[in-house]
């Protein structure tokens, strides 16, 4: 809001109150960065360098064995294979989920603002109430459930779990962005002869894109930053990329190699990293298009 | 002239709001609800390492009430909650405002904020571990700049260690509350913002006195997905502290799983787990009730 | 082309009742406006015609066809929304061509009705902008056009014309009305705009509370409205009503009313023998007399013997160009005077008025309804 | 179905379940929590030696906690019914799994192993329900231990002290000298398994068992408990401030460096000394905790649940038997510090720590000061043993008084039982 006129006299305080402003964007922008830069920085370092130096040194030379190590040599378990393995299982179960639940969240979304049939009000304050059942709650149903469904231990049943507790979110998203698409634009396409989901392709989808690009990005870092459904669902060979990750850094022979711990990290946070970084912007953007409206 | 009978295709496509949205809500009612459910019936049975369907009353929950450890863990949830809460909203709001000072390199610093958002719990955890150590991290090096008496060692402090989730929690949600806000404020009507600055307002009061109080929905929004967030809190205490000192940064998310899968007290975490969908409840029921009360159709 | 039939449509949501049996019958090529305030009741009946929203009871017909269950998309209408309802996403063209193409038009007869329907509607140069690019006078044609393309049997419009700015209204309205006459199509037209609904209509439905109070011709609503709530829903300014003492004179009867002339109240008669209403019963009672402000005129200027004339203060006038309205004191309430222009520099003061009693419509003030 | 496919499916299946035994290969999924240091190469060795007859090993390790993310996941299978074939699970759980009827029945591997002749008894009774062989014992771990680097104690003229009186006198001078004198991590069972020692030491073998075994109330609200409790108060002083979080294999790490002169830590811990390449009685030295004779018994072992497919039955079979072999008990245990759990292992190999540790143990069985560790889930399972750590690591991290603490174990401990 600078579109304000000022007088002359006012000219030295507005220099001032620039100063602040640029001290407080960059003392925050310090503090959001702290953690991520002795993060990168120890990964890069020896084990030496890290003992004998200082958290906040930077590394004497960029040293990317750690990584290397993360990557496709750490032993997790007794099977020393690195992250690799892990990432892909991570990748298979993320996709398909994120897909799943942001298309049932469209479909839902759309249709209980659009239809508003009867009770669709007290669906959606039922479906919404899932958003804040603590998961630990439901691992051993869960678990008796996959069972029976003989998807245990399999990227299926982790598909499945996502899909399902990602649906609240999603339907949230998308019916607080379609409540602000009018209803004349589906009425006048049922006129125009269109059906249920002729519209849904042809009309509501083509304007959904900020909406999705939430969806998609919320779905996304909460599912592959799962920890506990990937742990108790899973084991060895099938676990995603946060588990196996929680196990490198707990497997130690001897010493605790501090570089290779942090570059596990890193490399498990990057690809959540790459979505926020690249399309944050339209996060943001889809974010003033619906949710907040609501 | 009779009424010709609804072909049945026809009354398909009629009914198919109500088929489409039908597996997702009966996913739902099975696997929230019909699991609560569960939990529930669980709460009042003697489970001890498996479930066990022999009923026993409130007798869990006359125990996991007088368990030291649960009145700590609720006791932390009630002040990590609304300090989270509180601290995440102010910081948001506050980075929010800032950046909406058109700027230069808006989208980058926006950026530095959002990032942490992308980050496990587990992640941000074990990274503020690292700095809150008092020999490895800041603490360490700060009093090698010469600040002798610095102290940032919250986690091994039985009486900061909650104030340190906290911090690494507002750390990692405070880029999401101004990205809430900030596109909330892009979104506010610059002609009142002219209009009343036409009458003399100075900046700070056209935010608080114009432009924050119009943002009570942004506001609401961020207050329940923090919410969530705090009573969902597990990870975060796993990788950060532990619990610990001893347990006294527990939150219930961690008693109920320390007790079901550790201790044998199924009964007992299910009770524990019970008392806290209460409570979320308790938060959750009147304010869904108020905003979808104000949307029904004519 | 086909007639549309109502009959005895009701619309509950739970136990709301919003239409309460509504009964219209509408000719082959017949303009019907629906009027009313908002929450009458008008645009869920419209909804209803086009099958956006289902009836409860009655039923409607298409012809000699029952509708009630007929999917919108087979009921052969095509609707005009209020905010146009454009497809955001979609061209000019496309959104015209979208009905045909869901109803498996192939493509190139597609673009021979776009075309046409552009030319009509002299549109044909914004064929391939997207609606966000057009002005709202722009984005209403398309609207036309998208409707217009389907030669649908009945035309349904929903307030069409009220976000456009004044001059424009008038225009699209022009524009509807040649439209009409030119496919002699059934439309049927839901606004609260009582001017539009007098301009347009072959006959006005006049609905309140989920009822239709009236339905008649424009004449017959402005010169005959059956009940207050009419008469004062349509005419602008709006009818006088003057509650007023019915007395015995030597002739018959007539109103009493106390008009402010030269800064005093004077009791004045208004001769109700032109009235076809039989008011003997009604002698020492009150009674609501309306007159439309046009009724109350210079005196002088209306010939006819019907005319009876006195003096009354005016306080303030308005001058419209054309002619003048003045407010009047008659029984401590305003009361509005049209007189012509040529009077328009009195602004203050007394003057003689004429009032034309045979226009006059009187209403019984408890049922509030026509005494006829 | 008609008649005859299902006369040919049930022909099949038959075929099948015999021919099974004989030509099915062993697999096995094994969960387990022995990822660090010495226990990985431990289980290393033991896949080896399941590859080398032929059989196929699906690791399952959830690290972490000491087996608390492996709680979960073994419910999540079990309730799937899914469960792994063999599970790393220890003392009253094995009874308890076995109750719930979750585990097989060894009883043709034992005899035809001879198990019986070879095992103490008081292994015996762990693994053992209903007088069958449901778990397989893997080691004996001793609780009790000192691991002291004797350079630091030189430093200020100590040796690793005998009596409690003793161990206090040692660590004042330590910190007077400006070392720590305990090395210790701060996580809850790293608490209790101080607490034990104390309890052994202070309280003597009988009330140990009293009180921790038998949960007697007098015992447990004794004035014997409140002087534990003083003495842990006194423990905590001798820790340095970043405790809180560590792993005990970092705090061991803090003994070889020389930062910290002892840890009170069971035998795991000398895994970490070898895999460091650390020679007992020169580069450290171990010593049981002060007691009169004790000896706080920890024994892993692995479970056999009860699974479907030939294969996996047979896996099982086969992990068992090379689990409890000499072979597997003798490399085993040279990595993970440990001693075997069979008596009949050659001890040529073994380090004078074990050595001892394997004497001590035959005296204690013999003496009657032959106890199960309570920190480490022997003498209590589940809800009671957590009761404890809860008491224990709530007075460590805290200012509570003694007698609070006593209080607190009291009703903690009823509520749990």
């Amino acid at each position: 809001m600078s579109d304000h006129t000022y007088s002359p006299a006012q000219g030295q305080s507005v220099l001032w109150m620039r100063l602040l402003l640029w001290a407080l964007l960059i003392l925050f922008a310090i503090w959001f960065l702290l953690p991520a830069y002795v993060v990168v920085g120890t990964s890069l370092k020896d084990l030496e360098e890290i003992r004998g130096g200082s958290l906040l040194a930077l590394p004497h030379e960029l040293n990317f064995s750690a990584w290397k190590h993360a990557w496709n040599e750490a032993c997790i378990g007794v099977r020393c294979t690195g992250l690799e393995p892990y990432f892909w299982n991570s990748v298979f179960m993320a996709l398909p989920a994120v897909f799943i639940s942001t298309l049932l969240g469209a479909l839902t979304g759309y249709a209980l603002t659009k239809f508003q049939f009867r009770g669709a009000n007290m669906i959606f304050a039922l479906i919404l109430f899932g958003c804040f059942v603590p998961f630990q709650v439901v691992i051993l149903p869960m678990a008796q459930t996959l069972g029976r469904l003989g998807i245990t231990n399999t990227v299926y049943g982790l598909i499945l779990v996502h899909s399902v507790y990602g649906l609240a979110f999603t339907t949230l998203f998308f019916r607080n962005y379609y409540v602000t698409i009018p209803d004349e634009l589906v009425r006048a396409a049922t006129i125009d002869g269109a059906g249920f989901f002729t519209i849904f392709r042809r009309i509501i989808l083509p304007l959904s894109p900020p909406i999705i690009v939430v969806s998609v990005i919320w779905q996304f870092t909460q599912i592959w930053n799962d920890f506990l459904f990937g742990a108790s669902f899973t084991t060895g060979g099938a676990q995603p990329i946060t588990v196996a990750m929680n196990n490198l850094v707990n497997t130690t022979t001897g010493v605790k190699q501090y570089n290779v711990d942090m570059a596990a990290a890193l490399i498990t946070a990057a690809p959540t990293l790459f979505v926020y970084i690249v399309a944050g912007r339209y996060f943001v953007r889809g974010l003033t298009a619906g949710s907040v409206k609501g | 002239m009779s009424r010709p009978p609804i072909p049945f295709t026809d009354r398909i496509a009629r009914a198919l709001p109500q088929i489409v949205v039908a597996p997702s809500f009966a996913a739902i009612l099975f696997f929230v609800y019909g699991f609560i459910a569960w939990t529930g019936y669980i709460s009042m049975s003697k489970s001890k390492m498996l479930p066990n369907y022999d009923f026993v009353g409130i007798r869990q929950y006359w125990r996991l009430f007088q368990m030291d450890r649960w009145s700590v863990a609720l006791e932390n949830l009630f002040i990590f909650g609304f300090l989270f809460i509180a601290v995440a909203i102010v910081i948001g709001c506050l980075l929010a405002v800032l950046l909406d000072q058109r700027i230069r390199a808006e989208g980058f610093i926006r950026t530095i904020y959002l990032y942490p958002m992308a980050i496990s719990f587990i992640i941000t955890g074990t990274a503020w571990k690292w700095i809150m150590n008092p020999s490895l991290g800041l603490e360490t090096v700060v009093r090698g700049w010469g600040w002798e008496s610095f102290r940032f060692g919250w986690t091994n402090d039985e009486t900061l260690a909650v104030y340190a989730l906290v911090m690494a929690a507002v750390w990692q949600s405070a880029g999401f509350v101004m990205a809430l806000f900030l596109s909330a404020l892009r979104s506010v009507d610059q002609d009142i913002i002219k209009a009343a600055s036409l009458d003399g307002a100075s900046p700070w009061k056209i935010y608080t006195r114009i432009i924050l109080p119009s943002m009570r929905p942004v506001f609401m929004s961020a207050v329940v997905i923090l919410a969530h967030l705090a009573i969902k809190s597990f990870d975060l205490v796993v990788a950060l502290t532990g619990g610990g000192p001893g347990y006294a940064s527990t939150l219930p998310a961690n008693f109920m799983y320390e007790m079901t899968f550790r201790r044998n007290e199924i009964g007992v975490g299910a009770a524990s787990a019970m008392v806290m969908l209460a409570t979320v409840a308790a938060i959750m029921v009147p304010y869904l009730y108020s905003e979808l009360r104000g949307k029904k159709h004519v | 082309m086909a007639s549309l039939t109502i009959k005895n449509a009701v619309k509950r949501y739970g136990n709301v009742e919003v239409l309460k049996g509504v009964d219209i019958d509408l000719e082959d090529g017949e303009f019907l406006v629906l009027l009313g305030a908002s929450g009458c009741g008008k645009s869920t009946l419209l909804n209803m015609i086009a099958g956006l929203e289902s009836v409860t009871e009655g039923e409607i017909m298409i012809g000699d066809r029952v509708i009630n269950d007929v999917h919108p998309k087979d009921r052969d209408i095509a609707m005009v929304f209020q905010s146009y309802a454009l497809y955001p996403n979609m061209s000019v063209g496309k959104n015209i061509s979208f009905g045909l193409e869901m109803r498996g038009v192939p493509k190139k007869e597609r673009d021979q009705a776009v075309q046409e329907v552009a030319k009509m509607l002299q549109m044909d140069h914004l064929l391939d902008r997207k609606p966000s690019q057009l002005s709202g006078g722009q984005r209403q044609r398309v609207a036309m056009g998208r409707a217009l393309v389907r030669r649908p049997e009945v035309f349904l419009f929903d307030e069409p014309l009220s976000n456009l700015d004044a001059k424009l209204r008038l225009e699209m309205r022009t524009e509807i009305k040649r439209l009409h006459k030119r496919l002699n199509a059934t439309m049927v037209y839901v606004t609260h705009d009582q001017i539009e609904a007098l301009t347009l209509a072959d006959r006005i439905a006049i609905l309140k509370d989920g009822e239709v109070q009236q339905l008649g011709t424009p004449a017959e609503i402005y010169d005959r409205p059956v009940n207050m709530f009419v008469a004062g829903l349509v005419g602008s300014p709006p009818m006088n009503f003057i509650e007023a003492t019915v007395v015995r004179t030597d002739s018959g009867y007539a109103a009493e009313v106390m008009v402010r002339a030269a800064g005093a109240d004077q009791t004045v008669l208004l001769d109700l023998d032109a009235q076809a209403a039989d008011v003997s019963d009604r002698v020492g009672r009150k009674i609501i007399v309306g007159l439309r402000p046009e009724a109350i005129t210079q005196a002088g200027q209306k010939a006819g013997g019907d005319a009876q004339s006195f003096p009354s203060d005016i306080d303030v006038t308005e001058a419209t160009g054309a002619d003048t309205l003045c407010v009047l004191h008659w029984n401590g309430k305003e009361v509005m005077a049209r007189v012509s222009s040529g009077y328009a520099q009195i602004i203050e003061g007394t003057m003689d008025f004429a009032v034309d009693m045979s226009r006059a419509s009187l209403f019984d003030p408890e049922t509030e309804k026509r005494l006829d | 179905m008609t008649y005859f496919s299902k006369a040919l499916v049930s022909a099949v299946a038959l075929t099948v379940a015999m021919a099974a035994p004989a030509k099915a290969d062993p697999k096995a999924e094994v969960l387990h929590y022995w990822t660090s240091g010495g226990e990985a190469k431990a289980v290393k060795a033991l896949q080896e030696a399941f590859a080398a007859r032929g059989g196929e090993w699906i690791d399952a390790p959830v690290a972490g906690g000491g087996g608390d993310a492996q709680a979960a996941v073994l419910r999540a299978r079990v309730l799937a019914g899914d469960p792994p074939a063999a599970v790393q699970i220890k003392g009253p759980n094995i009874q308890e799994w076995a109750e719930a009827g979750a585990l097989a029945d060894l009883s043709d591997v034992a005899e035809a192993q001879n198990w019986d002749a070879v095992l103490p008894q008081t292994i015996q009774d762990i693994v053992k329900y209903e007088g069958n062989y449901v778990a397989v014992p893997v080691n004996v771990h001793r609780v009790d231990w000192i691991w002291a680097n004797p350079e630091v104690l030189a430093k200020v003229g100590a040796d690793v002290p005998t009596t409690w009186d003793e161990f206090n006198a040692t660590a004042d001078k330590l910190l007077a000298a400006g070392i720590i004198p305990l090395a210790h991590g701060g996580q809850p069972w790293q608490d209790a398994t101080v607490f034990e020692t104390v309890v052994l030491g202070i309280g003597g073998v009988d009330f140990y068992r009293k009180a921790l075994v038998d949960l007697d109330m007098d015992a447990l609200g004794s004035d014997t408990m409140v002087a534990v409790f003083d003495q842990m108060r006194k423990m905590r002083g001798y820790v340095d401030p970043d405790f809180p979080g560590r792993d005990w294999n970092l705090a061991t790490a803090m003994v070889m460096r020389g930062e910290a002169a002892m840890q009170i830590m069971g035998d795991w811990a000398k895994g970490e000394f070898a895999a460091a390449g650390l020679e007992p009685g020169k580069d450290y030295v171990c010593a049981p905790t002060p007691s009169e004779g004790g000896y706080l018994l920890n024994s892993d072992s692995f479970a056999m649940f009860n699974v479907s497919g030939a294969d996996q039955v047979e896996g099982q079979n086969l992990l068992s038997e090379l689990i409890l072999g000499t072979e597997f008990q003798e490399t085993f245990n040279l990595f993970k510090g440990s001693i075997p759990a069979r008596t009949d292992v050659p001890r040529g190999e073994f380090d004078a720590c074990a050595i001892k540790s394997m004497d001590d143990m035959v005296a204690a069985a013999d003496g009657g000061t032959l106890l199960g560790s309570m920190a480490h889930e022997i003498a209590q399972a589940g809800a009671v043993r957590g009761a404890f750590i809860d008491v224990a690591t709530a007075h460590f991290n805290s200012d509570m008084s003694s007698e609070e603490a006593v209080e607190k174990l009291v009703s903690s401990i009823k509520l749990a039982m």
